[in-house]
Order: structure tokens, then sequence, then C-alpha cells
């Protein structure tokens, strides 16, 4: 059921990310897109009954699965390298179109010539 | 252990080119040359026919990350070595950053992991780092444009490596492991499972966002003509196509031929119909780029063995000879004054005339000019091919490509005295030579019977008429616009396309069982 | 207005069939509750880490880390390369309350703390270095609302930080290439596995832990700091 | 298994509420809470690593990070001077024909207006060095000789008055009640383009002779200053797009009548 409510997630971060004009608050439901992937892998790695994949020797109990977890990881980093990157870009956007509508900030770039084009301070 | 050594090297390298940011030139040179030795090394043992293969520190089977040479594999990392020689001599006298030289190492160093590595989860974290760092090229000089281009790059990709995750997620559910050589077998035991057709379609879909395939890849224009010229180089030649090689890997284990074959469609014909209507000549080679992959696609989406040996050549081939217009046209653009076509002609005389000649060979070979690399690879692939409506698709896609690049003839034949300088010289020559030569060169890959079936009168006859009717039509319908639609590449639109892309390729998956 | 309600709608409908097509596919074929340990046995003996977690990221897969590592990286040197050059406001001293500056002296041993015993006995129990890092920059975080940044970058000198963070990762990569010196493939563990549980156990995870925590703490510390100077204050 | 339920439940309505938030902060700690929640799902699917580092990444540095850059990004810094009936404090609230614009023109572009009140004086100097966005409070565009500053198109016709002399001025009104209005003073003289003024005269605009006399300033004598003045917001000279912008905005706004009937609102 945890895949399903990780599915449900992505989608409403999708809706986010379309409709939501806000340059800052699309990242966000970007962040929330990579979220649902991350629980759906943690849901795999999950099995009733099971526990927490610490062992010690002569341990026999049924172990959650160390691999998605350890996938996870490394992905939840990615993820934060991308949405900083990210977000240091959209405010260099607003800096200079002093406006976080991705709308705007398309409408402005098109008026603008290449000889107007200055780069960003 | 070249295998690894290879991309491990190339991110020493990286942090050392700017922790000694003084000596970054000789590093550099030491740099490409220790990757020649590794690499010719490993060429060797893949003709002995031992291609290296291990897994990294020793860990079991199914869990750790098996890495191969095989013939796929080296022919990317070997275009990689050719496009990172030429990048770096272009960029030599332009006094960059240290930054820039480290950014370019660890894409160099990325594609070399890439080309070897047979896990998904790496692909993975290889495509996102080769993401990031080509994020930060394209804003290099920090051009509100370029800003917006790459922030639409990073979130399309973003979102599309998150698909990919997903399947990943669902392989793993179901095989419990991510090595690519075990989950062949484990695949077929359950084919028709909806399971695999779930996993394959969002596999497929995660990386056709990478891959420069049309519907997907809504980011690619902008990025790719925003760019610096030696960026848009690596962009077009490397960073699509790790994302290419990724899914012809992929094709290997899941049943994806189907989608393959008609997203190589879609991408070649709209990649053209784009590539024509477009007359600024960087978003030109861009649009060109997406109808280019449509023939890699084609021949990878065919499965057999003459068709994926003519989707190798004509990712190498494309890779030079894309790189090679890149990178001229960058420099035809700065002493022109602007990238539009008017500009160019206008402005002709002030192009440098090594310049030029470089731009031809580019241009003839793109087009395909018999003996030079788009033609042989070109006839090969069609050799692999067995059915008759795809060869037209094919044809088509051809007469196309010779229809928008006679748009550059006006600027190709001008005279004029200024030089090139001798940095771009070198590079020019390096990646012109690879274009000249590909004939003879192409047979270390492709077995002689192949290649020399490809010199035979017919495809010499097909090409040379392809070229007059390409060139024909382009003389009666010069100049005359037609609309299409922009729309779907906003960033309000593009997610969505992306999720119709991915009931397409489900579709397609589907149907082809 | 119109056209707006037809793409809200075409939006909301992609997306739903999106996530049920998903879910009906994912959950029609039940996953093969065998297929995890199908080869995922008998890590405990191989690795000797006891939190098999960390077996896995930092023996088994390794390479994946160090990606990931290189990723961060790429992406600390990213966000300072584009913060610096947009100027950024002059730094203000602001007044520190006494409250505020009591309560640094106790969070920020204590972040400190959570992160050496985070990444020292990352192979045992949960945590890893990667946790202990950011919550160490944390820490750093607390002392900067206490006193400033100013403060702050009189202690830690971002030149000198940029060359530590570039030497951790130099010493990363070189205790990764270290094994080919001993004739073994580079990424091998080359140190004795121990018994499982205890502290000196696992491997060479106990020295890849620290060095990661060193690495993340100066690389977070390098984000947060560089969008708090472009922000001015803190 | 309840609690799990419970919060794997709670994961779309919390985030579904974050991202519905116009305001950026909400949205942000909105989706930090998500993270948080999340977290607690992971300790409770039995991933406690999983949970430590999206408790660590994903809750307190994204936070962190976008807390951090959003105090620029999102927001149109304005720094004003009281002047009541423009731009005022009521309580808690602030009011005014100035600030219903302004707060117009910052829903239009999507930021947070954020106001901050300072001497007179201050605000030429802010605005044009650009740590505000606008400079507001009854600015009279003045002579375009300033390299930095400028001024968008006026809002509000006005008049400005002189006293009759310096001198005078003091009986009149009471010192310890005038504002500290020496900068504009000068300012005004500076920009006046007739010489005759003496130099030690005063010349103060409608909204600052009204906020005099309602705090019991004797203003007879005044006389008016030929010419006609207009209310303006103070923009820097570098902000060619914010300036586009804004004037776009009040044509609109004055296009669609809604302008007079602001001022008809505000001053009856």
């Amino acid at each position: 059921m945890a895949a399903v409510i990780a599915f449900i997630l992505f989608g409403i971060g999708i809706l986010g990310l379309v409709l939501r004009r806000d340059l800052v608050i699309k990242l966000l439901a970007l962040g929330l897109v990579n979220s649902a992937t991350i629980l759906f892998l943690v849901s795999i790695g999950d099995r009733p009954g099971a526990r927490a994949p610490i062992q010690l020797p002569g341990d026999v109990a049924i172990l959650a699965d160390p691999l998605p977890h350890a996938l996870v990881l490394s992905a939840i980093v990615v993820n934060f390298a991308i949405l900083a990157l990210a977000l240091v870009f959209v405010m260099i956007l607003v800096e200079r179109y002093h406006t976080t509508d991705s709308t705007r900030i398309e409408q402005e770039m098109v008026r603008e010539t290449d000889e107007e084009e200055k780069p960003c301070s | 252990m070249q295998l690894i050594l290879l991309p491990l090297l190339r991110f020493v390298f990286a942090i050392l080119t700017i922790t000694f940011s003084k000596a970054r030139k000789p590093l550099t040179i030491l740099s490409h040359l220790l990757d020649a030795l590794l690499l010719s090394q490993l060429v060797l043992l893949l003709l002995r026919g031992t291609p290296q293969a291990f897994t990294v520190g020793g860990a079991p089977v199914g869990l750790g990350i098996p890495l191969i040479g095989d013939q796929n594999g080296l022919t990317f990392a070997v275009l990689a070595w050719v496009l990172s020689v030429a990048v770096t001599s272009y960029t030599w006298q332009d006094g960059l950053r240290p930054y820039f030289f480290l950014l370019l190492n660890l894409l160099i160093g990325a594609s070399y992991a890439l080309s070897f590595a047979k896990d998904l989860f790496t692909a993975f974290l290889l495509l996102d780092l080769s993401t990031i760092v080509s994020f930060l090229l394209v804003g290099y000089q920090r051009r509100p444009r370029q800003i917006w281009a790459s922030l639409h790059y990073m979130i399309l990709s973003s979102l599309g490596m998150s698909i990919f995750l997903l399947g990943i997620g669902v392989v793993y559910a179901h095989c419990g492991t991510l090595d690519l050589s075990l989950l062949e077998a484990l695949v077929r035991e359950s084919a028709g499972e909806s399971w695999v057709h779930l996993a394959s379609a969002l596999l497929v879909a995660g990386l056709a966002v990478k891959a420069g395939v049309f519907i997907f890849s809504l980011w690619l224009p902008s990025a790719h003509a925003r760019a610096m010229p030696a960026v848009s180089a690596l962009l077009s030649g490397l960073v699509i196509k790790m994302g290419v090689v990724e899914l012809f890997r992929i094709s290997v284990v899941f049943p994806i031929d189907l989608p393959l074959i008609v997203l190589g469609v879609i991408t070649g014909v709209l990649g053209v119909a784009y590539a024509l209507n477009s007359y600024d000549i960087k978003r030109l080679l861009a649009f060109s780029t997406l109808s280019q992959i449509g023939y890699i696609l084609i021949g990878f989406g065919a499965h057999t063995d003459v068709a994926r040996l003519g989707a190798l050549s004509y990712e190498v081939a494309h890779g030079l000879f894309k790189a090679l217009l890149f990178l001229t046209v960058g420099e035809a653009a700065k002493c022109a004054g602007g990238s539009h076509i008017s500009v160019l002609t206008a402005n002709s005389h002030q192009i440098p005339w090594g310049t030029r000649i470089a731009m031809t060979v580019a241009v003839l070979g793109i087009i395909g000019l018999p003996p030079l690399a788009g033609f042989d690879a070109k006839a090969i692939l069609e050799d692999g091919l067995s059915s008759v409506p795809l060869h037209l698709i094919v044809l088509l896609m051809s007469v196309g490509t010779v229809m928008s690049f006679a748009k550059l003839a006006p600027v190709l034949f001008a005279r004029s005295t200024c030089r090139t300088c001798r940095s771009h010289v070198l590079s020019y020559g390096w990646l012109a030579g690879g274009i000249l030569l590909f004939w003879p060169l192409s047979l270390l890959l492709v077995p002689p019977n192949v290649n020399l079936h490809a010199m035979t009168f017919a495809h010499i006859a097909e090409a040379l008429i392809v070229m007059a009717v390409g060139s024909g039509l382009y003389m009666s319908i010069r100049r005359r616009r037609f609309a299409l639609p922009m729309e779907v590449f906003r960033m309000e639109t593009s997610p969505l396309i992306i999720l119709l892309g991915f009931f397409l390729v489900y579709a397609l998956i589907a149907l082809g069982r | 207005m119109r056209k707006d309600r037809i793409r809200i709608i075409a939006a909301i409908g992609i997306v739903l069939v999106f996530a049920g097509l998903v879910s009906v596919m994912h959950l029609g074929s039940a996953p093969d509750p065998s297929a995890s340990t199908r080869f995922l046995a008998r890590d405990l003996e191989e690795t000797g880490a006891s939190n098999r977690v960390a077996g896995v990221y930092l023996n088994y897969r390794l390479f994946d880390t160090l990606l990931e590592v290189l990723v961060f990286s790429v992406a600390v040197l990213g966000v300072r390369h584009y913060l610096q050059q947009s100027e950024g406001m002059e730094l203000p001293d602001l007044s520190e309350s006494e409250v505020v500056r009591t309560a640094v002296i106790f969070l920020t041993p204590l972040a400190l703390l959570l992160c050496a015993f985070f990444a020292i006995l990352g192979h045992i129990s949960p945590g890893g270095g990667f946790a202990g890092g950011v919550i160490a920059a944390s820490g750093l975080l607390y002392v900067a609302i206490a006193y400033g940044m100013r403060a702050m970058e009189k202690r830690l000198n971002p030149a000198r930080l940029v060359r530590a963070e570039e030497a951790i990762l130099l010493a990363l990569l070189a205790f990764v290439l270290l094994p080919m010196v001993f004739g073994r493939t580079p990424l091998s563990d080359l140190m004795p596995k121990g018994t499982p549980g205890q502290l000196l156990s696992g491997g060479s995870i106990l020295v890849y832990n620290i060095l990661i925590a060193l690495k993340v703490l100066v690389g977070a510390w390098a984000v947060i700091a560089a969008f708090a100077q472009h922000r001015g204050e803190l | 298994m309840v609690a799990r339920w419970i919060l794997l439940a709670l994961l779309p309505i919390v985030a579904g509420v974050a991202l519905l938030q116009t305001r950026r902060l909400s949205a942000i700690i909105g989706m930090g809470l998500f993270s948080l929640v999340l977290a607690a799902v992971y300790l409770l699917m039995h991933a406690p690593d999983v949970a430590i580092t999206e408790a660590t990444i994903g809750a307190a540095l994204v936070t962190a990070i976008y807390v951090l850059a959003i105090r620029r990004t999102g927001r149109l810094t304005v720094v004003a001077d009281e002047a009541p009936g423009l731009i005022a404090r009521e309580g808690d609230e602030i009011v005014g024909l100035e600030y219903e614009i302004l707060d117009g023109f910052a829903r239009q572009v999507g930021l947070d207006l954020s106001i901050q009140f300072v001497p007179l004086r201050r605000v030429r100097w802010l605005v044009s060095h650009q740590e505000a966005d606008f400079g507001a409070g009854g600015m009279i565009p003045c002579a375009d000789d300033d390299e930095t500053l400028t001024s968008t198109p006026a809002h509000l016709e006005t008049g400005v008055f002189t006293f009759p002399a310096a001198s005078a001025a003091r009986e009149h009104s009471a010192p310890r009640e005038l504002p500290d209005y020496e900068g504009y003073y000068a300012d005004l003289l500076e920009h006046d383009k007739d010489g005759t003024i003496a130099a030690t005269a005063k010349a103060l605009d409608l909204a600052r002779v009204m906020s005099l006399g309602r705090v019991g300033a004797a203003l007879e004598g005044l006389d008016r200053l030929d010419g006609t003045f207009g209310y303006a917001f103070l923009v820097s000279k570098r902000r060619t797009s914010l300036q586009r912008d804004f004037a776009a905005y009040l044509r609109q706004l004055r296009d669609s009548g809604r302008l007079n009937e602001l001022i008809q609102r505000h001053f009856t």
C-alpha cells in the first residue's frame, strides 16, 4: 500500500510542477516527486514481520532488505544536489527579472533581444 | 583493472586540476595520454576476444557493480576520449577557469564509467552526475537564457531520472538484483508478466528524457542552442548518447524493440521538421541532433547484429560531425556577430577560411557524401534493416537532413582572408580527420565483410540521389516557413508530455508482446 | 480563463491515469518475496558490518557511494561558483541575544557529538557519515545564528575550507586507489573484517564513514554559508 | 501498524496542502513537515538509516537553504516614510493608497510584499543602493540628475507648499512634533528649477502638510508652488524590467478605473 501512496505523491508532485507558476514552489513539487520515488524504493525493502537490517552473528530474525536502503541513501543526496543547484539558478533569474513567475520570465525572455541579453551579475 | 582506472583517474585529475590550477595544462595532457594507453589496452584485449570484465572491489555476484569492456561500451569510451581531446584543444587558449576543466574531466570520467558499468543504479548515478555537470556547463557564461535553459533541463531530467528510479524499484522488487547480465535470464523467465511491461516502460521513459528522444527531451533544443560551442559539442556528442547507450543496454534485457523503433521514427521525422524550420544555425544543429538520434534508435531497435553495428558506427560518426559542426558554427557566429542564417550569410567574409573548410567537411559528413563518416555508418545501418517502410523513413530523414543543411551553402562558399586560431585548427583537424578517415578506421569496429558491403554501387548511388533530391527540394521551398507548435517546449507543458510519452511507450510494449 | 481550466483538467486527468496505471500494474503481479534474498543472504561474513545497509553502501556498492560524493561535491562547487559572483550584501553583525548563545553552548557540541557517533558507529548502528556530516554542519549553523556570519568567516576562512574539501576528496580517492599498491583492484577492501558488532569491524567502512563525514561537514557548511552570505543576513 | 497507516495517509494531505499555499514560506515549511512525517514513516518501515538521512537532509538542510534563499528571492522590498493616507501603520496593519497599489503589484508578479518604515532621508539611499526595490510614502519625482535613481509614473497629483520663511515656520509649528525632514527639504530645493526660493525656505508636500496639521502644528501662510507635482515611487535606475513591469501595471490600473476608485476611497 505504501507503494500506492508513493505513486499518489508522485502525481501530486507532477501537478504542482505543472500547475503552480511560482518557480520556488515548482522546485518544492520536484522535491516531492523525488521523495515519492524514494518512498517507493523503501517500501520494496520492507516485508511483513521484518526488523531493521542490523544483524549480529547468530541472529536469525527476518530483516528488511538493506540494498534498497543503500540505494536510497545515494538517491537522497543526489536529489539534494540537484535541488540546491536549481535553487541557485532560480535565485539568479529572480534577481534579474524580479519575479518568480515562470510564465512571466518566459515572456520577458522572448521580449529581450540577443543584444540586450547581458550576463547576470 | 583498466575499466575502473579510466573513470577513477579522470576523477583524480579533475580534482588535481582545481587544486594545482597552475599545472592544469600539463595535467590535462597527461590525463589524455594515460587514457589513450588504458583504452588501447582494452581495445587489444577485446580484439583478442577476451574482453575485460569484473565486479568492482570483488563484491559477490548480483550485489556488486559489474564492469565489462565489450564492443558497445568501448566504442562509446573511445568516442568520449576523441571528443575530450577535441574540446580540450579547442578551449586551450580561451583562458577558461580551472572550474571548466574540472567539469570537463568529471563529464569524461562519467562517460567512461557509463560505457562499462552494467548496473542499473550505477547508470542512474552516472546519468545524474552528467546532468549536474552539463547543467553547470550550460550556464557557464551566466546569460539569463542559458540559466533558464539549464533550469528547464535540470527539472525535466530530474523528473526523468525519478521515473527511471521507479523502474529500478520495480525491477529490484521482482529480481533482487540490478546486474543487467543476471537480469537477462530473470526477465526472460517471466516474459509477458505485467511487471516486465511496467518496468520497461518506466526505464525507457526515464532514459528517453536524457537520450534526446523527441517527445521526452523537450529541454534539449534550448539548452544546446544556448550553451557555448565547446559545451554544445559535448552535450550533443556525448551527454545525450549516455542515455542512448543505456537505452541500448536495456534493450538487450527488456522487450523494448518496438518502442525504440517508434520513438526513433518520431524523433527522426519531427527533429528534421523542426530543423527545417529553424533559421538560427545553433538551433538547427540542436534539432538535427534529435533527428540523428532517431537513426541510432532505429538501429538498436531493429535488433540485428548488422543494424547494431550500424547504430554504433553512427553513434561515433554523429559524435564526430556534430561536435565539429557546433565548434565551427560557434566560431563562425562569434566572427559574424550572430548565429542566425541571414547574419552568417551577410558577414560570411568574416569567417576564417580554416573554419569554413572544417564546416564544409562536417556538413558533407552529416549529409552522407561517400565515403565520409555519415555515409558509411548510414549504409551499414540500412543493411541491417529488413523492413521496407523503415528503409523509406530513413531515406526521408536523410533527405530532410540534406534540406536543412542546404541553408548553410551560402556560408560555406564565400571568400575570406581571416585565419583560424591555432588551437582551433588542431581541434578541427582532429575531428575532420576522423570524419574523412572514418571508413578505414571503422574496420576496427565493423568486420570487413559488413563494412565492404556498405561501399557498394547501390549505396553510393542512393546517397548521391538523396543529396540531389534534398538540395532540389530545398531550392523549391526555400525560405517558406511553416508553423510548428513551440508550446511543447514550455516548462508548463513538458512534464505532462513526458507522462504522455510514458503512456505511448507502455502501449507499444504491451502491443509488442 | 477557460483555457486554464482545460489545462488543469487535462493535467489532473493525465496524472490520475499515470498513478492508477502504475499502481495497478505494480500490484497486479505481486513481487516475489524470495527475490530480494536471491543474492543477498550471506553478506555478514563478507563485510563484517552488523549494519547491513552500511555493508552494501560502503562495501559492495562503494563505487556508487563514491559517485554520490562526487555529485555532492560538484553541487557544492556549483553553488559556490554561482553565488560568489553575484554580489552579496555586506555582512551585518546582528545583535546576539543571550538566550540564543546559551542554547548554542549546548546545541553545537551535541550536534558535533552526534556527528562523531554516526560516523564512528556507522557500521554497527544506523546513521553513517553522510547524516553525521550534515548534522555537524547544522551545529555550525547554530553558531552562525548566535554570533553572526562575520565571526564565523573569521574562524573558518572560505579559501581554507575549499582547500580542506579538495584535500579530503583526494584522500578519499587515494584510499580507494590504495589496494592497487598491494596488487588488488581499486575499491577492494584491504582491512580485516573483525567480529561483527565490535567497534573495529567491517573493514574499511569505518575509514570511509569518517572521511565522508568530514567531506560532507565541509561541503554542507559551504552550501549553507554561500546561501546565507548571498542573502547577507542570518 | 496503525501508526504507519495514519502517517502514510497523512503524507498526501500534508503534501497537497503545502503545495497549495500561496505564501512561499508556508509552502516551504509545509514541505519540511512533510519530510519529517516521511522520516517517521521510514522509521516505521524498518529503515532507520534512510529515516536519519531523510530527517537531516530532506527536513533540515533543504528547508534551511530554501528559507535562506527566499529571503531575497521572493520579496518585493519597499522602504517607506510614513505618510497618512498614502502608506501608514494603523494598529498592526498597514493601510493607504500606495500600500494597496504596491500590494496589487506584488501579487501580480508573485512576490511577497515586505514594507519597512524608515526615516525619510534613508529612503533614497536605500533604494539607490538597491537595498530595497521601491521607495514609497509620498515621494515626488526629482529632476533626473541622480545617477542611480529614477521614479515610476506618478499615481496621484499633489501640491507642494513652502513656508514663507524659515523663521516664520519655526514660530508657527511646534519643532518637537515635526519629524526629521531635513534630507527631504534639501532634495526639493535642489531640484526646484525656480531659483527664487530663499535658501532657508522649506517646502512640504500635501501629505506632510496634512500630517503636520493632524499633530496640531499651525500651518497658516503656506504658499502653494506653481506647476504640477505628483506622487510616485522611487526605483533604482538599474532595475529596468522592474520599472517596465510597474509602469504596465499602473497603466492597467488606471485604464480599468481601479486607480480612481482607490483614490476616491482613500481621499474623500
